[in-house]
C-alpha cells in the first residue's frame, strides 16, 4: 500500500489547481472558458484510453482533476461531459468521442426519470423500431449542465432491451426545459416526442448496455465524492479563517471551545469522507457488484459528510454565510446538488444493505 | 394538572380553525404551504383579515386592541395559523415594536402607531443587529446625537429582514458611552423615507431577497421618535425576550411541515419499497420527528401555561434550540423527498420568484432548506442559547 | 391546561422524596425496608381504587412516586409488583389484591420470553386443562424483582386464547434461576415443567386479557419514564456538582466550554423527555390504541434520552465515571437497564411507525 | 499510489492468519470473543505463543527481538491479532515501556527488562494518572526524592489498569519543583513488591475489577531504575505518543464486534420483520457502522503508510476518537441485540466473574458496553483530542 501521489500526479494537481484558481479569482464565471481551457490542457482527453484518443489517466488522476473543481467552485460541466457521456461513448468504442475530444461537440446523459428517483435501468421512456430508424418517445428529469448545443445520450427501452441512443443537438422532436439550479448552474428537463432517429443512433448492445452505464455511473459517482472532497476542504479553510477573524465578545470566535470543537468534527468528517473514497477508488477494477457496493458506500458516506461539514460552515459563519456574497454559501449550495445528483444517501444505503454490507468486503 | 385542553379551549380551537379556513383566500394558503414568499399586499391582505378578527395582537393591552385571553389560547391562535398556512402577523410589528411602544411609549406615539402597527399599514422592520455586532449585541456602534429637537443618526445595520418592504424601522443606537456597552443604548424610530437612509439588498444563499443593509448617513430623525428614556435601549430591549413565548417553539409551522414531507414521501417512489414512506430509513427518519414535535408541543405549552419568569426563563431557551432544530430537520426531510428532481424543481436565483411558481408545487423546497439554517442562528444562536442553559440554568462553571 | 401539581400532589412528593432520599442516605441499600416504608405510608395502596382497598391515586400521583424512585436509585420492586402484577389483579378484580396491599404477599408478572424479545401476547408457555384443573409448561426470561417468595402471574397460551395463571411461590414444578442484573437488582428466568394449578388460578376472561396485560404495561411504561426522568435528573445534577469541583488546567472543567454545552444537551434531552411523558399521561384515557401509541412515543424518546445522558454524564466525569464507587455509574446502569425493561427504543419506535406516526394524535 | 495490498502483504495476512487459528488455543479465543476477562495465566500463554513467533515486538529494534516489516505489515498483524480474537500483546509491555527501555535505558536496564517485557515473564503497568491529574498530566504530584543511590517515592497512582496483575510499574514522578510543569518530571521503574507499595482495587462499573490505585508510602527505589535522565520523563512519555500508530484505531476489534452484532441480531427476533437484522433500523445502524469502519480501516492504513510526522500528527488524533467512537457505536448495536434479556445474561458484579461463563455465551455484552465508555475517556479524551485538532491541527484561534 501506498497513499502519496507519483511526481505525474503532483505536476497534474498543481497545473489544473492553478488553471481553475486562475478562473475562480476572477469575479464573473465563465464556464464556457473553463472547458476550453480543459480542452487546451487535455484535460477533457485525460480519462480515456491512448488508443481512443486520450491520455490514459486513471480513476486517481480524474479525483485529482475533480478535487481541483470541487476546490475551486469550477462550473465546468466535466462530471457530466466527459465521466458521464464521453465515458459511455468510450465504453461502447463509439467514433464520436473524437468531436468530445477535439472540442468540436459537447454530450450529455440523461439519466433518470419523472417521479423515478434513481431507477435508470428501467425507463418509462420507449423507442419502437420504424422506416427511418428508432422513434423515441418519453421523458427524462435534471439533466445537469445540459443546453441546446449539446448531443444527447438516451437510454431507452425497447423491445431488444435497453438501448441507448445518440441525439444531434436540435433534433426534432426534442423540447428542452433549461431551469436554473440551486449551484448556480443549470439542469434540463427533457422531452421526447416521437423523436425519429437513424439506425446508427443505437449505442452499444442492449445485452451489455445496463452493465456499460453501471461501469460509467460508478466512475462518475466515484469522481462526483472526489468533487465533494475537494469543496468540503476549502469550505473548513474559508471557516476557519473566517472564526480567525470575527471578533465577538472582545475575542475571535475561533477561540470558544464550542465552535474549535465543530470545526475539528468537520475535519473528522471530511478524513471520513476521504477515506471511503479511497476505498471506492482502490475497488474500481473488482467485479461489478463488488465495485458498485464501494462507490456506493463512499457515496452515502460523503453525503453524510457534505450535508454536515455544509451546514455547520454556515452556523459557523453566523449571519454571513446566509448571504450570497460570502463564498461559504456557494459551497454549500453545490454540496447540496451533489448529495442528489447520482444518487441520494437513502438511494446508496439501501445498496450497501442490499449487498449484505460490508464486513465481507 | 390538566393535561388536556378543556373544553373552551378545544372550543376556541375550532372557532379559530373554521375563520381562518373561510376568511384567508386559499391563494394565500396555498403560497405559504408551498413557502413561496408573499407579495407585500398578500402580507397586508392577510393580517387586515386576521386582526378584524382580534387575532392581530391578542396579546396587546385591551384598549389596543388586545383580548383578555389566556396564554393557552394565544398559543392555540399561533399554532392554528401557521398550521393552517396562515401568514402570520408581522413578528416586527405585533411582537416586537407593538409591545415596547405600548409599554414605554409616549401617549402620542401609542396613538399615531399602534393602530397602523396591529393593522400592517405601518410596516416595521428591525435595525439591531451590526456588521459587528451580532451575537454580541450590546457591542452596537451606531450613533444618534442629540442635536436640539433631533437626533443625527449614522451607522450601520444589517440582516434587516423585509427593509425594502418596509416604511419604517426601529433601531436600537448608541447615544453615548459608557463604560458598560450595555449602557448608552437607546431605542429610536426612524422613517426609512428619511434623506440619509438608503437600504440595499442582501440576496440570500436560498435564492431570494430578504434580507438587507441599512446604511444612515447624517440622518435627521425627530427626537420624538424616541422611545422612553434615553440610555434605556437595552432594557427595552430585553423586555422583549420571553414577552411572547405562545410561539417561540414555531409548533404549527414545524407540524405543516412534516405533515407535508409524510404527503410528498407518499407519492415519491421508495429505494426498496414502493413509496419513499415505505423505507425503512426515512420512516424512521419522519417517525422521531413526529414524536420530537409532540414533546414540543407539550413544552410549548408548559411554557405558555406556567407563570413567566423574572429575567431569563430557561424552557425559552429549549424552545428556541428545539423549535429551531426540528425546522431543519423538517426541511432536511422535505428535500430528501425529491431525489434527482431537487435540480429541477426551481430555485430563484438570478431569475426572480414569479417564473417559478406554478412550474412545481415543490419550487419552495430548496429555498426553505437553505433559508432554513437561519433558524440556529438569528434571534440568538444555538450556541448562545446553550451558553445560557449552561450558565444561568445549570450554573456550570460557577463555583456555588 | 394546567400542569402545576396540586397541593396534595407536592405534599406527596415531598412525603415520598424524603422516605426515599432517607434510605438513600444510608450506606447500606435495604430493598425490603424501602418496600415496608412504602407499604406504612400507604403507597403500595395509592394506585388503585378506593373500593378496591387502594387509595386512588391516578397516573400523575404514580409518576411523582416513580420520579422519586429514580431520583433516590430506590431498589424497591414498586415498578414490578405494584404497577405490574398489581395492576393485572386489579384489573381482573382479584381478592389477592389485598395480599399485596396488607404486605402479606409480593406478586410478579411473568412477560417475556426466550428469544421472542418483546412479543407476550403470542407466549410459547402452553397451558393444557387437566384433572386438578390447568397443567402449565414454558420459560419466561427477564422477570426483575423476583424471589422465591413471591407469587407469579403468568401468561400462557391455551385452546381457549390467552390465560393468566396466579402461582403461589413454591409450587412444584416452577425453578427460578436468579441472576444480579446490571442495575445491582436481579431478575430471573423461570421454568415451568407440567406445573399443575387449580381452575380458580386463571386470572381474567381469555377474551380480555390481552387488553387487560396491555392496559397494565401502558401504565408501568408510563411509570418507567418517569423514574428513567428522576433519574437523569439526578444524575445531571451530580454531573453539573462535579463539573464544579474538578479542576483540570486550572480551571473547574465546567467552565469550559465544550462541556457546557454538552450539559446543555443533556438538559435539552431531559425536558424532551418530561413533555413527550406529559404527553402519554394526558393520553392514558383515550382508546387503547392511541393510548399504547403515546406510550410508545414516550418510552422511545425517554430511552434517546436516557442513553445520551446516561453516556454523557460517564464522560463528564471522566476516569471517575468507570468506578463504581461514583454514584453517576449506578445511574448509568439503571437508565440502560430502564432501556430494556419494557420494550427496548427499536420495539417502541416500530409501534408508532404501525400506528402511522403521530401527527393524527 | 497504490490503493490495495500488494501481493506480499496479502500473503503475510494469510500466514498470520494461518498461524493464529493453528496455534491460539480455542478456549483463549473463544473468550476474548465472548469479552471475558482472561485469567493472567491465559494472558501469559498467548502472548508468548505471539512472540515465539515474533508477533509480540515487531516493532522493536532488531536486536530485542523486533522484525524488518514495514508499518504496513506491522499493521496487518495488529488486525489479524484482533479480529480473530487473539489477545492483545499487553499494550502496557509491548508498545509503552519496551520502546521506553529500549529508547533510553541503560544497557543493564535493556537486558534486565526487555526480554521478559516481550515474552510477559514480566508485567508491568502504567502509573501516569493521578487523582488530580488526569487530562491535565502534567500537574502530577507523586514525588521521587533522591537520597544517595535510591529515591524516596510518595505519593498516588490512579486507573492503573491489572495492578493488581504485574509485577512492575513505571511511573511519571516528579524530581523537582519548576517553573514550568511540564519540567521536573521523571522516568521511574518499581517493583511493585517493593514495602510503601500497596495496590487496591476499583470495581467499574462493568462490574469486573481492572482497575487500581496505588499508594507509594515511603517507597524506597534503587536509583538504577530511573529511566534516562533525571526531569526528561515528560519528554520520554511525550515520545510514546504516535509512537505505535498501526493498531491505534482499533479497526481489528471494532470489525469483530460488528461482526457479532451482525451475527446475533440474525438470530434474534425481529420487531417488523422476522430477525432484528431484517428490521430496517437496526440495519440501517449496522450499515453505517460497517461503512464507518471500513473508512477507518482506510484512514489506520494512510497513517500507517504514511512517514511519521515529527510532533503530534492530526491523523493520530482522529484515528483514537474515531476508534473509539466505532468501537462504542459497536457495543451500542450489541447491546441492542439483547432485548429483555439484557437483564438475565449475566452481570458479574457482586459475585465474581468465574459463575457467569458457560450461562450465556452473550454475559460479556452489557460489561463491554459500560466498560466501552473509556475509549473516549482514557489515552486522552476525546475532547483534549478536538482541542488538539482544532489547535494544533486547524490552528483555529490562533491568529495569522
Amino acid at each position: 500500500m501506498n497513499f502519496d501521489l507519483s511526481e505525474d500526479q503532483v505536476l497534474l494537481a498543481e497545473m489544473v489547481g492553478r488553471m481553475l484558481g486562475d478562473h475562480a479569482a476572477n469575479d464573473r464565471r465563465d464556464p464556457g472558458a473553463e472547458w476550453r481551457d480543459c480542452l487546451g490542457q487535455g484535460l477533457i482527453a485525460l480519462p480515456f484510453a491512448e488508443d481512443q484518443g486520450g491520455l490514459g489517466g486513471g480513476h486517481e488522476e480524474v479525483m485529482l482533476m475533480m478535487e481541483a473543481i470541487g476546490r475551486n467552485l469550477s462550473q465546468t460541466p466535466y462530471l457530466q461531459s466527459v465521466l458521464l457521456a464521453g465515458r459511455v461513448l468510450a465504453l461502447a468504442g463509439r467514433m464520436e468521442l473524437g468531436d468530445l475530444l477535439d472540442g468540436a461537440q459537447r454530450h450529455c446523459l440523461c439519466l433518470y426519470e419523472p417521479g423515478q428517483r434513481y431507477r435508470w435501468a428501467t425507463p418509462a421512456t420507449r423507442a419502437e423500431r420504424c422506416a427511418e430508424g428508432w422513434s423515441i418517445t418519453g421523458a427524462k428529469v435534471s439533466v445537469p449542465d445540459l443546453d441546446d448545443t449539446c448531443a444527447l445520450i438516451v437510454p431507452a427501452a425497447t423491445a431488444e432491451g435497453l438501448v441507448l441512443f445518440l441525439l444531434p443537438p436540435g433534433i426534432s422532436g426534442v423540447t428542452l426545459d433549461i431551469r436554473p439550479a440551486p449551484d448556480g448552474r443549470t439542469a434540463a428537463n427533457v422531452n421526447f416526442a416521437s423523436v425519429i432517429v437513424p439506425v446508427d443512433a443505437a449505442i452499444g448492445d442492449p445485452a451489455g448496455n445496463e452493465a456499460l452505464l453501471a461501469e460509467a455511473l460508478d466512475g462518475a459517482v466515484l469522481a462526483s465524492c472526489a468533487e465533494s472532497i475537494g469543496a468540503m476542504e476549502r469550505l473548513l479553510d474559508l471557516t476557519v479563517e473566517y472564526c480567525n477573524i470575527r471578533e465577538q465578545f472582545g475575542a475571535v470566535i475561533g477561540s470558544f471551545q464550542a465552535l474549535q470543537h465543530r470545526a475539528a468534527d468537520m475535519l473528522i468528517a471530511i478524513e471520513r469522507a476521504r477515506s471511503i473514497t479511497i476505498y471506492a477508488a482502490s475497488m474500481m477494477d473488482a467485479p461489478a457488484a463488488r465495485r458498485s457496493v464501494a462507490v456506493s458506500a463512499a457515496r452515502a458516506l460523503v453525503n453524510r459528510s457534505s450535508r454536515f461539514v455544509g451546514q455547520q460552515a454556515i452556523q459557523l459563519h453566523g449571519g454571513i454565510g446566509l448571504a450570497s456574497e460570502c463564498a461559504a454559501g456557494a459551497y454549500f449550495q453545490r454540496l447540496t446538488v451533489l448529495e442528489t445528483l447520482l444518487g441520494d444517501t437513502e438511494h446508496h444505503v439501501a445498496a450497501v444493505e442490499r449487498s449484505g454490507g460490508l464486513l465481507a468486503a | 394538572m390538566e393535561l388536556q385542553f378543556n373544553e373552551g379551549e378545544r372550543a376556541f380551537r375550532e372557532e379559530v380553525r373554521a375563520f381562518l379556513l373561510d376568511n384567508i383566500p386559499e391563494r394565500i394558503r396555498q403560497a405559504v404551504y408551498e413557502e413561496r414568499p408573499l407579495p407585500r399586499d398578500w402580507m397586508i391582505e392577510a393580517q387586515q383579515i386576521l386582526n378584524s378578527a382580534g387575532y392581530a395582537v391578542p396579546h396587546w393591552p385591551i384598549e389596543w386592541g388586545g383580548r383578555v385571553w389566556s396564554p393557552v389560547k394565544r398559543a392555540i391562535l399561533a399554532q392554528e395559523i401557521d398550521r393552517n398556512s396562515v401568514p402570520k402577523p408581522l413578528p416586527f410589528n405585533v411582537t416586537l415594536i407593538g409591545p415596547i411602544i405600548a409599554a414605554f411609549g409616549t401617549e402620542d406615539q401609542k396613538q399615531r402607531f399602534l393602530p397602523g402597527i396591529a393593522n400592517l399599514d405601518i410596516w416595521f422592520c428591525q435595525g439591531f443587529s451590526e456588521p459587528n455586532a451580532g451575537s454580541d449585541l450590546a457591542s452596537l456602534k451606531m450613533s444618534a446625537i442629540r442635536e436640539g429637537d433631533h437626533y443625527r443618526v449614522n451607522g450601520r445595520k444589517i440582516w434587516t429582514t423585509y427593509a425594502h418592504e418596509a416604511d419604517w424601522i426601529f433601531c436600537l443606537v448608541r447615544t453615548s458611552r459608557e463604560e458598560r456597552k450595555q449602557q448608552g443604548i437607546s431605542f429610536l424610530l426612524i422613517d426609512l423615507e428619511t434623506p440619509g437612509v438608503e437600504v440595499s439588498p442582501i440576496q440570500s444563499i436560498d435564492g431570494f431577497h430578504h434580507l438587507n443593509e441599512v446604511q444612515f448617513d447624517d440622518a435627521i430623525v425627530p427626537a420624538e421618535n424616541l422611545v422612553g428614556e434615553e440610555g434605556k435601549g437595552w432594557d427595552y430591549a430585553r423586555y422583549l425576550l420571553g414577552q411572547e413565548r405562545t410561539s417561540m417553539g414555531n409548533v404549527g409551522f414545524s407540524r405543516r411541515r412534516l405533515e407535508r414531507s409524510r404527503a410528498l414521501a407518499g407519492e415519491a417512489a421508495g429505494e426498496r419499497s414502493e413509496t419513499l414512506l415505505g423505507d425503512a430509513d426515512f420512516l424512521r427518519r419522519q417517525t422521531w420527528a413526529e414524536i420530537r414535535l409532540k414533546a414540543l408541543e407539550i413544552t410549548q405549552m408548559r411554557v405558555v401555561a406556567s407563570a413567566p419568569v423574572q429575567g431569563a426563563d430557561p424552557k425559552t431557551s429549549i424552545l428556541k434550540t428545539e423549535g429551531g432544530e426540528l425546522l431543519q430537520e423538517a426541511a432536511d426531510l422535505l428535500l430528501d423527498t425529491m431525489g434527482p428532481e431537487a435540480l429541477t424543481a426551481g430555485f430563484p436565483a438570478g431569475i426572480g420568484p414569479e417564473e417559478f411558481y406554478g412550474i412545481d408545487e415543490r419550487s419552495g423546497i430548496l429555498s426553505a432548506y437553505f433559508s432554513s439554517r437561519k433558524y440556529s442562528i438569528f434571534g440568538g444562536s444555538n450556541e448562545i442559547q446553550r451558553n445560557i442553559l449552561a450558565g444561568s440554568v445549570l450554573r456550570l462553571g460557577r463555583k456555588r
